[in-house]
Protein backbone atom coordinates (compact mmCIF):
# COMPACT_ATOMS: atom_id res chain seq x y z
CA UNK A 1 0.00 0.00 0.00
CA UNK A 2 1.44 3.60 -0.79
CA UNK A 3 1.75 6.18 1.45
CA UNK A 4 2.44 9.90 1.14
CA UNK A 5 4.86 10.22 3.87
CA UNK A 6 4.75 14.47 3.50
CA UNK A 7 0.80 14.43 5.02
CA UNK A 8 1.82 11.63 7.83
CA UNK A 9 4.62 13.87 8.52
CA UNK A 10 1.89 16.78 9.04
CA UNK A 11 -0.10 14.30 11.37
CA UNK A 12 2.64 14.23 13.62
CA UNK A 13 2.47 17.87 14.51
CA UNK A 14 -1.00 18.08 16.11
CA UNK A 15 -0.47 14.28 17.64
CA UNK A 16 2.32 15.30 19.48
CA UNK A 17 0.62 18.62 20.17
CA UNK A 18 -1.67 15.84 22.12
CA UNK A 19 1.06 14.86 24.64
CA UNK A 20 1.36 18.31 26.87
CA UNK A 21 -2.71 17.97 26.74
CA UNK A 22 -2.78 14.65 28.14
CA UNK A 23 -0.69 16.40 30.94
CA UNK A 24 -3.09 19.08 31.61
CA UNK A 25 -6.11 16.69 31.43
CA UNK A 26 -4.86 14.12 34.07
CA UNK A 27 -3.14 17.09 36.41
CA UNK A 28 -5.33 20.57 35.75
CA UNK A 29 -7.55 22.50 37.58
CA UNK A 30 -11.40 21.51 36.19
CA UNK A 31 -11.37 24.18 33.52
CA UNK A 32 -8.04 22.89 32.51
CA UNK A 33 -9.34 19.53 31.66
CA UNK A 34 -12.68 20.53 30.31
CA UNK A 35 -10.44 22.75 27.68
CA UNK A 36 -8.12 20.00 27.09
CA UNK A 37 -10.83 17.66 26.05
CA UNK A 38 -11.63 20.16 23.70
CA UNK A 39 -8.36 20.55 22.28
CA UNK A 40 -8.04 16.75 21.96
CA UNK A 41 -11.01 16.32 19.46
CA UNK A 42 -10.02 19.08 17.82
CA UNK A 43 -5.69 18.00 17.33
CA UNK A 44 -7.69 14.33 16.86
CA UNK A 45 -10.21 15.51 14.08
CA UNK A 46 -7.05 17.11 12.41
CA UNK A 47 -4.81 14.28 12.66
CA UNK A 48 -7.46 12.03 10.96
CA UNK A 49 -7.66 14.06 8.22
CA UNK A 50 -4.27 14.63 7.34
CA UNK A 51 -3.82 10.56 7.88
CA UNK A 52 -6.87 10.06 5.27
CA UNK A 53 -4.85 12.05 2.45
CA UNK A 54 -1.29 10.40 3.91
CA UNK A 55 -3.41 6.73 3.54
CA UNK A 56 -4.69 7.78 0.03
CA UNK A 57 -8.13 6.76 1.66
CA UNK A 58 -10.62 9.34 1.33
CA UNK A 59 -13.48 7.47 2.78
CA UNK A 60 -11.70 7.53 6.26
CA UNK A 61 -12.54 11.45 6.25
CA UNK A 62 -15.95 9.48 7.73
CA UNK A 63 -13.83 8.92 11.11
CA UNK A 64 -13.10 12.93 11.25
CA UNK A 65 -16.77 13.88 10.11
CA UNK A 66 -17.74 11.61 13.50
CA UNK A 67 -15.53 13.53 15.27
CA UNK A 68 -16.22 16.87 14.37
CA UNK A 69 -19.51 16.22 15.69
CA UNK A 70 -19.38 14.14 18.69
CA UNK A 71 -16.33 16.17 19.73
CA UNK A 72 -18.44 18.77 20.78
CA UNK A 73 -20.99 17.12 21.93
CA UNK A 74 -18.65 15.36 24.80
CA UNK A 75 -17.26 18.68 25.92
CA UNK A 76 -20.89 20.15 26.45
CA UNK A 77 -21.52 16.64 28.44
CA UNK A 78 -18.88 17.43 30.42
CA UNK A 79 -19.45 21.26 31.06
CA UNK A 80 -23.10 20.53 31.94
CA UNK A 81 -21.48 17.81 35.01
CA UNK A 82 -18.28 19.83 36.09
CA UNK A 83 -20.56 22.92 35.90
CA UNK A 84 -17.43 24.99 34.17
CA UNK A 85 -17.33 25.77 30.00
CA UNK A 86 -14.22 27.81 30.52
CA UNK A 87 -13.86 30.94 27.61
CA UNK A 88 -9.95 29.37 26.12
CA UNK A 89 -8.02 31.59 23.96
CA UNK A 90 -6.07 28.94 23.33
CA UNK A 91 -9.07 26.36 21.41
CA UNK A 92 -10.21 29.20 19.67
CA UNK A 93 -6.84 30.34 17.92
CA UNK A 94 -6.20 26.70 17.20
CA UNK A 95 -9.35 26.04 16.11
CA UNK A 96 -9.14 29.35 13.79
CA UNK A 97 -5.55 29.01 12.36
CA UNK A 98 -5.21 25.59 12.88
CA UNK A 99 -7.91 24.20 10.69
CA UNK A 100 -7.58 26.25 8.15
CA UNK A 101 -3.80 25.33 7.64
CA UNK A 102 -5.05 21.51 7.52
CA UNK A 103 -7.96 21.94 5.29
CA UNK A 104 -6.97 24.45 3.04
CA UNK A 105 -3.88 22.04 1.31
CA UNK A 106 -5.88 19.58 1.95
CA UNK A 107 -8.54 21.38 -0.52
CA UNK A 108 -5.85 21.56 -2.87
CA UNK A 109 -4.66 18.30 -2.69
CA UNK A 110 -7.98 16.66 -3.85
CA UNK A 111 -9.22 18.90 -6.28
CA UNK A 112 -12.96 20.45 -6.36
CA UNK A 113 -15.85 17.89 -6.51
CA UNK A 114 -18.07 15.94 -3.62
CA UNK A 115 -14.98 15.37 -1.47
CA UNK A 116 -13.60 18.74 -1.04
CA UNK A 117 -17.18 19.92 -0.17
CA UNK A 118 -17.05 16.97 2.38
CA UNK A 119 -13.28 18.38 3.64
CA UNK A 120 -14.64 22.12 4.11
CA UNK A 121 -18.15 20.73 5.72
CA UNK A 122 -15.75 18.97 8.73
CA UNK A 123 -13.42 21.96 8.52
CA UNK A 124 -16.38 24.20 9.36
CA UNK A 125 -17.86 21.26 11.82
CA UNK A 126 -14.62 21.49 13.42
CA UNK A 127 -14.29 25.66 13.96
CA UNK A 128 -17.91 26.17 14.70
CA UNK A 129 -17.46 22.97 17.52
CA UNK A 130 -14.72 24.65 18.98
CA UNK A 131 -15.81 27.97 19.01
CA UNK A 132 -18.68 27.57 20.57
CA UNK A 133 -17.32 25.35 23.29
CA UNK A 134 -14.46 28.10 24.22
CA UNK A 135 -16.71 31.24 24.02
CA UNK A 136 -16.21 34.15 26.18
CA UNK A 137 -18.77 34.12 28.72
CA UNK A 138 -20.22 30.80 28.10
CA UNK A 139 -19.38 30.08 31.74
CA UNK A 140 -22.76 30.83 33.10
CA UNK A 141 -24.65 28.26 35.64
CA UNK A 142 -25.79 25.41 34.01
CA UNK A 143 -28.27 23.23 36.29
CA UNK A 144 -30.05 20.04 35.45
CA UNK B 1 -47.88 26.84 8.07
CA UNK B 2 -44.37 27.90 9.40
CA UNK B 3 -44.05 24.18 10.49
CA UNK B 4 -44.41 23.02 7.15
CA UNK B 5 -41.73 25.65 5.70
CA UNK B 6 -39.28 25.11 8.79
CA UNK B 7 -39.40 21.48 8.28
CA UNK B 8 -39.42 22.24 4.44
CA UNK B 9 -35.77 24.30 4.93
CA UNK B 10 -34.54 22.09 7.12
CA UNK B 11 -35.09 19.06 4.71
CA UNK B 12 -33.72 20.43 1.38
CA UNK B 13 -30.95 21.74 3.31
CA UNK B 14 -30.31 18.43 5.02
CA UNK B 15 -30.40 16.67 1.71
CA UNK B 16 -27.80 18.43 0.35
CA UNK B 17 -25.90 17.79 3.21
CA UNK B 18 -26.20 14.48 2.33
CA UNK B 19 -25.26 14.43 -1.42
CA UNK B 20 -22.36 16.47 -0.15
CA UNK B 21 -21.53 13.28 1.91
CA UNK B 22 -21.83 10.29 -0.86
CA UNK B 23 -19.23 9.39 -3.35
CA UNK B 24 -21.58 8.07 -6.06
CA UNK B 25 -25.19 9.27 -6.95
CA UNK B 26 -27.99 7.03 -7.86
CA UNK B 27 -31.79 7.02 -7.53
CA UNK B 28 -32.01 4.72 -4.52
CA UNK B 29 -29.21 6.87 -3.02
CA UNK B 30 -31.24 9.67 -3.14
CA UNK B 31 -34.36 8.54 -1.72
CA UNK B 32 -32.65 7.17 1.25
CA UNK B 33 -30.85 9.93 1.70
CA UNK B 34 -34.18 12.06 1.28
CA UNK B 35 -35.95 10.14 3.70
CA UNK B 36 -33.04 10.39 6.36
CA UNK B 37 -33.21 14.26 5.60
CA UNK B 38 -37.09 14.25 6.01
CA UNK B 39 -36.20 12.38 9.52
CA UNK B 40 -33.74 14.63 10.69
CA UNK B 41 -35.49 18.00 9.65
CA UNK B 42 -38.53 16.82 11.51
CA UNK B 43 -36.16 16.05 14.57
CA UNK B 44 -35.04 19.47 13.91
CA UNK B 45 -38.24 21.29 14.18
CA UNK B 46 -39.89 18.59 16.99
CA UNK B 47 -36.50 19.16 19.24
CA UNK B 48 -36.72 22.93 18.90
CA UNK B 49 -40.30 23.62 19.93
CA UNK B 50 -39.56 21.24 22.60
CA UNK B 51 -36.53 23.34 23.69
CA UNK B 52 -38.83 26.58 23.30
CA UNK B 53 -42.02 25.91 25.00
CA UNK B 54 -41.09 23.88 28.44
CA UNK C 1 6.43 7.50 8.19
CA UNK C 2 3.01 5.55 9.62
CA UNK C 3 5.18 3.79 11.96
CA UNK C 4 6.47 6.62 13.77
CA UNK C 5 2.69 7.52 13.85
CA UNK C 6 1.63 4.34 15.55
CA UNK C 7 4.28 4.56 18.15
CA UNK C 8 3.95 8.15 18.98
CA UNK C 9 -0.21 6.89 19.36
CA UNK C 10 0.66 3.92 21.18
CA UNK C 11 3.22 5.85 23.63
CA UNK C 12 -0.42 8.33 24.37
CA UNK C 13 -2.82 5.28 24.89
CA UNK C 14 -0.22 3.67 27.17
CA UNK C 15 0.05 7.40 29.01
CA UNK C 16 -3.61 8.00 28.73
CA UNK C 17 -3.96 4.33 30.59
CA UNK C 18 -1.87 5.00 32.94
CA UNK C 19 -2.94 8.37 34.13
CA UNK C 20 -6.48 6.71 34.18
CA UNK C 21 -5.50 4.19 36.55
CA UNK C 22 -3.62 6.49 39.00
CA UNK C 23 -6.34 8.72 39.15
CA UNK C 24 -8.92 8.45 41.81
CA UNK C 25 -11.88 10.96 41.10
CA UNK C 26 -14.34 9.45 38.72
CA UNK C 27 -14.76 12.38 37.39
CA UNK C 28 -10.87 12.89 36.19
CA UNK C 29 -11.15 9.70 35.11
CA UNK C 30 -13.90 9.88 32.86
CA UNK C 31 -11.99 12.57 31.36
CA UNK C 32 -8.89 10.28 30.96
CA UNK C 33 -10.81 8.07 29.62
CA UNK C 34 -12.58 10.25 26.65
CA UNK C 35 -8.58 11.11 25.98
CA UNK C 36 -7.65 7.47 25.83
CA UNK C 37 -10.68 6.65 23.43
CA UNK C 38 -9.62 9.42 21.11
CA UNK C 39 -6.22 8.20 21.33
CA UNK C 40 -7.20 4.35 20.72
CA UNK C 41 -9.31 6.03 17.44
CA UNK C 42 -6.36 7.85 16.16
CA UNK C 43 -4.22 4.12 16.62
CA UNK C 44 -6.65 1.90 15.33
CA UNK C 45 -6.48 4.25 12.23
CA UNK C 46 -3.00 4.84 11.88
CA UNK C 47 -3.10 0.56 11.58
CA UNK C 48 -5.89 0.92 8.89
CA UNK C 49 -8.96 0.09 10.80
CA UNK C 50 -11.52 2.91 10.29
CA UNK C 51 -14.03 1.11 11.51
CA UNK C 52 -13.16 0.04 14.88
CA UNK C 53 -11.44 3.83 15.08
CA UNK C 54 -15.06 4.53 14.69
CA UNK C 55 -16.89 2.26 17.19
CA UNK C 56 -14.43 3.52 19.61
CA UNK C 57 -15.28 6.98 18.57
CA UNK C 58 -18.88 6.55 18.68
CA UNK C 59 -18.74 4.71 21.89
CA UNK C 60 -16.02 6.64 23.99
CA UNK C 61 -17.22 10.60 22.67
CA UNK C 62 -20.71 10.95 24.43
CA UNK C 63 -22.33 7.84 25.83
CA UNK C 64 -19.40 6.52 28.37
CA UNK C 65 -19.01 9.74 29.45
CA UNK C 66 -23.14 10.79 29.78
CA UNK C 67 -23.05 7.26 31.68
CA UNK C 68 -20.13 7.98 34.26
CA UNK C 69 -21.27 11.08 34.78
CA UNK C 70 -25.00 9.89 35.69
CA UNK C 71 -23.91 7.11 37.37
CA UNK C 72 -21.89 9.69 39.67
CA UNK C 73 -24.05 12.23 39.81
CA UNK C 74 -26.69 9.11 41.02
CA UNK C 75 -24.44 8.11 43.77
CA UNK C 76 -23.09 11.81 45.24
CA UNK C 77 -26.93 12.82 45.33
CA UNK C 78 -26.98 9.94 48.40
CA UNK C 79 -24.20 10.81 50.84
CA UNK C 80 -25.52 8.24 53.44
CA UNK C 81 -23.94 5.76 50.77
CA UNK C 82 -20.54 4.44 49.53
CA UNK C 83 -18.49 5.75 52.31
CA UNK C 84 -16.60 8.89 51.06
CA UNK C 85 -17.37 8.54 47.29
CA UNK C 86 -18.87 12.03 47.82
CA UNK C 87 -15.65 13.09 48.73
CA UNK C 88 -13.36 13.58 46.01
CA UNK C 89 -11.14 15.96 46.83
CA UNK C 90 -9.32 13.47 50.34
CA UNK C 91 -9.11 10.28 47.92
CA UNK C 92 -6.82 11.73 45.18
CA UNK C 93 -3.18 10.58 45.44
CA UNK D 1 -4.69 -12.83 53.06
CA UNK D 2 -2.01 -10.18 54.19
CA UNK D 3 -1.52 -7.19 51.66
CA UNK D 4 2.34 -8.77 51.57
CA UNK D 5 1.26 -12.23 50.85
CA UNK D 6 -1.37 -10.61 47.91
CA UNK D 7 1.78 -8.72 46.46
CA UNK D 8 4.07 -12.03 46.09
CA UNK D 9 0.83 -13.95 44.65
CA UNK D 10 0.50 -10.95 42.38
CA UNK D 11 4.49 -10.89 40.97
CA UNK D 12 4.46 -14.60 40.40
CA UNK D 13 1.63 -14.31 38.54
CA UNK D 14 2.97 -11.54 36.58
CA UNK D 15 6.33 -12.78 36.34
CA UNK D 16 4.95 -16.02 34.69
CA UNK D 17 2.68 -14.27 32.25
CA UNK D 18 5.47 -11.63 31.36
CA UNK D 19 7.67 -14.87 30.20
CA UNK D 20 5.02 -16.44 28.47
CA UNK D 21 3.92 -13.36 26.81
CA UNK D 22 7.77 -12.31 25.62
CA UNK D 23 8.05 -15.92 24.11
CA UNK D 24 4.60 -15.61 22.43
CA UNK D 25 5.49 -12.57 21.23
CA UNK D 26 8.95 -13.64 19.88
CA UNK D 27 6.64 -15.83 17.74
CA UNK D 28 4.91 -13.39 16.12
CA UNK D 29 4.95 -12.65 12.49
CA UNK D 30 6.89 -9.28 11.42
CA UNK D 31 4.79 -6.23 12.08
CA UNK D 32 2.25 -5.61 9.32
CA UNK D 33 4.40 -7.00 6.92
CA UNK D 34 2.97 -10.73 5.90
CA UNK D 35 -0.71 -10.81 4.41
CA UNK D 36 -2.29 -13.09 6.31
CA UNK D 37 -4.23 -16.00 4.97
CA UNK D 38 -7.58 -15.07 6.27
CA UNK D 39 -7.12 -11.80 5.13
CA UNK D 40 -6.45 -12.57 1.81
CA UNK D 41 -9.26 -14.94 1.53
CA UNK D 42 -12.05 -12.58 3.49
CA UNK D 43 -11.08 -9.44 0.70
CA UNK D 44 -11.36 -12.42 -1.77
CA UNK D 45 -14.98 -13.48 -0.64
CA UNK D 46 -16.31 -10.09 0.45
CA UNK D 47 -15.40 -8.83 -3.65
CA UNK D 48 -17.14 -11.54 -5.05
CA UNK D 49 -20.32 -10.65 -2.69
CA UNK D 50 -19.68 -7.42 -4.02
CA UNK D 51 -19.43 -5.52 -0.83
CA UNK D 52 -16.77 -2.67 -0.74
CA UNK D 53 -15.96 -2.78 3.09
CA UNK D 54 -14.59 -5.89 3.73
CA UNK D 55 -15.07 -5.73 7.04
CA UNK D 56 -19.05 -4.93 6.78
CA UNK D 57 -18.70 -8.64 4.47
CA UNK D 58 -17.23 -10.41 7.39
CA UNK D 59 -19.36 -9.37 9.98
CA UNK D 60 -22.38 -9.69 8.00
CA UNK D 61 -21.89 -12.26 5.55
CA UNK D 62 -19.07 -14.47 6.44
CA UNK D 63 -19.52 -14.27 9.92
CA UNK D 64 -22.87 -13.18 10.22
CA UNK D 65 -23.87 -15.73 13.06
CA UNK D 66 -21.10 -14.41 15.52
CA UNK D 67 -22.78 -10.75 14.66
CA UNK D 68 -25.72 -12.28 15.60
CA UNK D 69 -24.78 -12.86 19.34
CA UNK D 70 -22.86 -9.95 19.91
CA UNK D 71 -26.17 -8.17 18.58
CA UNK D 72 -27.48 -10.45 21.40
CA UNK D 73 -25.34 -9.72 23.78
CA UNK D 74 -26.03 -5.78 23.26
CA UNK D 75 -30.02 -7.03 23.36
CA UNK D 76 -29.85 -8.41 26.33
CA UNK D 77 -27.65 -6.11 28.28
CA UNK D 78 -30.05 -3.44 27.84
CA UNK D 79 -32.86 -5.59 28.87
CA UNK D 80 -30.50 -6.12 32.36
CA UNK D 81 -29.96 -2.44 32.35
CA UNK D 82 -34.00 -2.00 32.29
CA UNK D 83 -34.84 -4.32 35.22
CA UNK D 84 -32.08 -3.49 37.32
CA UNK D 85 -32.64 0.40 37.13
CA UNK D 86 -36.63 0.53 37.19
CA UNK D 87 -38.30 2.52 39.47
CA UNK D 88 -38.73 0.55 42.75
CA UNK D 89 -41.51 0.44 44.92
CA UNK D 90 -40.41 2.78 47.76
CA UNK D 91 -39.31 5.60 45.34
CA UNK D 92 -41.08 8.11 43.83
CA UNK D 93 -40.24 10.53 39.99
CA UNK D 94 -40.37 14.26 40.81
CA UNK D 95 -40.28 16.50 37.75
CA UNK D 96 -36.77 17.11 36.72
CA UNK D 97 -35.74 20.79 37.52
CA UNK D 98 -35.38 22.72 34.38
CA UNK D 99 -32.05 24.13 33.19
CA UNK D 100 -30.83 27.85 32.11
CA UNK D 101 -28.72 26.87 29.35
CA UNK D 102 -26.31 29.55 27.56
CA UNK D 103 -28.19 30.74 24.72
CA UNK D 104 -25.00 29.76 22.02
CA UNK D 105 -24.24 26.59 23.53
CA UNK D 106 -28.10 26.11 23.04
CA UNK D 107 -28.37 27.25 19.54
CA UNK D 108 -25.28 25.20 18.66
CA UNK D 109 -27.17 22.26 20.25
CA UNK D 110 -30.12 22.08 18.34
CA UNK D 111 -28.52 22.82 15.14
CA UNK D 112 -25.86 19.95 15.53
CA UNK D 113 -28.52 17.79 16.54
CA UNK D 114 -30.53 17.28 12.84
CA UNK D 115 -26.47 17.34 11.37
CA UNK D 116 -25.97 14.81 14.47
CA UNK D 117 -28.94 12.27 13.26
CA UNK D 118 -27.85 12.72 9.25
CA UNK D 119 -24.50 11.59 10.08
CA UNK D 120 -25.65 8.74 12.12
CA UNK D 121 -27.79 7.38 9.00
CA UNK D 122 -25.14 8.58 6.93
CA UNK D 123 -22.80 5.82 8.36
CA UNK D 124 -25.98 3.46 9.15
CA UNK D 125 -26.59 3.32 5.30
CA UNK D 126 -23.00 2.73 4.29
CA UNK D 127 -21.92 0.42 6.15
CA UNK D 128 -21.12 -2.11 3.35
CA UNK D 129 -19.53 0.90 1.08
CA UNK D 130 -17.37 2.75 3.71
CA UNK D 131 -16.14 2.39 7.34
CA UNK D 132 -19.02 2.07 9.21
CA UNK D 133 -22.02 0.39 10.26
CA UNK D 134 -25.13 -0.35 12.03
CA UNK D 135 -23.44 -0.35 15.30
CA UNK D 136 -21.48 2.82 14.38
CA UNK D 137 -24.00 4.62 12.88
CA UNK D 138 -26.36 3.77 15.75
CA UNK D 139 -24.38 4.99 18.36
CA UNK D 140 -23.83 8.23 16.69
CA UNK D 141 -28.07 8.55 15.81
CA UNK D 142 -28.38 7.85 19.81
CA UNK D 143 -26.50 10.50 20.69
CA UNK D 144 -28.03 13.12 18.21
CA UNK D 145 -31.65 12.75 20.15
CA UNK D 146 -29.30 13.32 23.60
CA UNK D 147 -28.47 17.05 22.08
CA UNK D 148 -31.40 17.95 23.20
CA UNK D 149 -30.41 17.21 27.47
CA UNK D 150 -27.53 19.25 26.31
CA UNK D 151 -29.73 22.11 24.61
CA UNK D 152 -32.31 22.05 27.17
CA UNK D 153 -32.61 19.71 29.75
CA UNK D 154 -34.28 16.38 30.31
CA UNK D 155 -37.60 17.72 30.05
CA UNK D 156 -37.14 18.66 26.89
CA UNK D 157 -35.31 15.43 25.81
CA UNK D 158 -38.71 13.77 27.22
CA UNK D 159 -41.18 15.35 24.98
CA UNK D 160 -39.54 14.27 21.87
CA UNK D 161 -38.51 10.15 22.80
CA UNK D 162 -41.98 8.20 22.82
CA UNK D 163 -39.62 5.29 25.26
CA UNK D 164 -42.19 2.42 24.12
CA UNK D 165 -41.39 3.10 20.30
CA UNK D 166 -37.82 2.98 20.90
CA UNK D 167 -38.14 -0.48 23.12
CA UNK D 168 -40.01 -1.69 19.91
CA UNK D 169 -37.78 -0.72 17.74
CA UNK D 170 -34.76 -2.64 19.80
CA UNK D 171 -36.85 -6.10 19.67
CA UNK D 172 -38.14 -5.30 16.06
CA UNK D 173 -33.95 -4.85 14.86
CA UNK D 174 -32.96 -7.99 17.12
CA UNK D 175 -36.23 -9.95 15.22
CA UNK D 176 -35.23 -8.47 11.73
CA UNK D 177 -31.96 -10.28 11.97
CA UNK D 178 -33.29 -13.39 13.11
CA UNK D 179 -36.11 -13.29 10.47
CA UNK D 180 -33.84 -12.61 7.61
CA UNK D 181 -31.43 -15.58 8.55
CA UNK D 182 -34.17 -17.74 8.78
CA UNK D 183 -35.77 -16.33 5.66
CA UNK D 184 -32.48 -17.77 3.67
CA UNK D 185 -32.98 -21.13 5.21
CA UNK D 186 -36.84 -20.70 3.33
CA UNK D 187 -35.02 -19.76 0.21
CA UNK D 188 -32.98 -23.48 0.65
CA UNK D 189 -29.86 -22.47 1.69
CA UNK D 190 -28.24 -22.19 5.45
CA UNK D 191 -29.05 -20.07 8.08
CA UNK D 192 -27.90 -16.46 7.40
CA UNK D 193 -26.89 -17.20 3.95
CA UNK D 194 -26.13 -14.25 1.79
CA UNK D 195 -29.59 -15.33 -0.86
CA UNK D 196 -30.23 -12.10 -2.00
CA UNK D 197 -28.88 -10.49 -5.20
CA UNK D 198 -25.75 -8.90 -4.83
CA UNK D 199 -25.88 -5.64 -6.66
CA UNK D 200 -23.58 -3.62 -8.36
CA UNK D 201 -20.45 -2.91 -6.28
CA UNK D 202 -20.32 0.43 -4.04
CA UNK D 203 -24.01 1.48 -4.33
CA UNK D 204 -26.64 1.01 -1.85
CA UNK D 205 -28.20 -1.58 -2.91
CA UNK D 206 -24.93 -3.98 -2.79
CA UNK D 207 -24.47 -6.62 -0.71
CA UNK D 208 -27.32 -8.90 -0.54
CA UNK D 209 -27.98 -9.89 3.01
CA UNK D 210 -25.48 -7.71 4.93
CA UNK D 211 -26.95 -4.59 3.78
CA UNK D 212 -30.08 -5.78 5.54
CA UNK D 213 -28.51 -7.23 8.57
CA UNK D 214 -26.64 -3.96 8.93
CA UNK D 215 -29.50 -1.96 8.98
CA UNK D 216 -31.22 -4.22 11.60
CA UNK D 217 -28.45 -3.87 13.61
CA UNK D 218 -28.41 -0.14 12.87
CA UNK D 219 -32.11 -0.20 14.49
CA UNK D 220 -31.51 -2.32 17.16
CA UNK D 221 -28.27 -0.37 18.24
CA UNK D 222 -29.95 3.01 18.22
CA UNK D 223 -33.07 2.17 19.75
CA UNK D 224 -30.63 0.31 22.75
CA UNK D 225 -28.73 2.94 23.10
CA UNK D 226 -31.29 5.32 23.29
CA UNK D 227 -33.55 2.91 25.82
CA UNK D 228 -30.27 1.99 27.96
CA UNK D 229 -29.31 6.14 28.29
CA UNK D 230 -33.25 6.89 29.13
CA UNK D 231 -32.68 4.61 32.56
CA UNK D 232 -29.05 5.96 33.56
CA UNK D 233 -30.95 9.42 33.31
CA UNK D 234 -34.25 8.78 34.64
CA UNK D 235 -32.24 7.42 37.88
CA UNK D 236 -30.01 10.29 37.77
CA UNK D 237 -32.43 13.24 37.25
CA UNK D 238 -36.08 11.74 38.24
CA UNK D 239 -36.41 8.88 40.28
CA UNK D 240 -35.58 9.74 43.95
CA UNK D 241 -35.37 6.97 46.94
CA UNK D 242 -37.19 7.27 50.27
CA UNK D 243 -35.29 10.07 52.54
CA UNK D 244 -32.58 10.20 50.02
CA UNK D 245 -29.43 11.14 51.82
CA UNK D 246 -29.78 7.92 54.66
CA UNK D 247 -31.99 5.50 53.16
CA UNK D 248 -30.89 2.05 53.54
CA UNK D 249 -28.82 1.64 50.11
CA UNK D 250 -29.82 -0.69 47.68
CA UNK D 251 -27.55 -3.56 45.38
CA UNK D 252 -28.36 -2.24 42.20
CA UNK D 253 -27.48 1.35 42.83
CA UNK D 254 -24.41 0.30 44.22
CA UNK D 255 -22.94 -0.38 41.03
CA UNK D 256 -21.20 3.17 40.54
CA UNK D 257 -19.55 2.97 43.85
CA UNK D 258 -18.46 0.02 44.44
CA UNK D 259 -15.24 -0.25 42.90
CA UNK D 260 -14.55 2.68 45.22
CA UNK D 261 -15.81 0.66 48.23
CA UNK D 262 -13.36 -2.30 47.00
CA UNK D 263 -10.23 -0.16 46.37
CA UNK D 264 -10.78 1.64 49.96
CA UNK D 265 -10.93 -1.78 52.13
CA UNK D 266 -7.75 -3.07 49.92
Amino acid sequence: MSTSDGWLAAALVPLLALVPVLWRIAYGSPGDRLIGQNLTSLLAGLVLLLAAQGFHRTSYNDVALVVSVLGPTGTLIYARFLDVLPDSRLVRWTALVGVPATVLPLCVATGPGRAMAKLLLIGVLLIAGSVVTSGRGAREGVTA
Amino acid sequence: MTAVLEVLLWWAALTGLWLVLISTVDPLELLVGSASALAAALLARVGRRAVADR
Amino acid sequence: MTDVLIVVALLLVAGAATAAVLNRDPMRQALVLSFLGLALALLFTFLQAPDVALSQLAVGSAVTPLMILLTVRKVRRRPGSGDGVDKPAGRER
Amino acid sequence: MSPRVRLWVFLVGAAGFAALFAAACLDLPAFGTVPHPYGVRAVHAALSHHTANVIASVNFDLRAFDTLGEESILFSAVIGTVVLLRQARDEHRKDPEPATVHPPVRRFALLTLPFALLVGLYVIAHGQISPGGGFQGGVVAATALHLLYIAADYRALERVRPLTLYEIGEAAGEAAYVITGLAAVLAGSAFLANVLPFGTLATLSSGGTAMVLNAAVGLEVTSGIVVLLARFLDQAVEIEEPGEGGGSPRDTRDSGGNGDDERERA
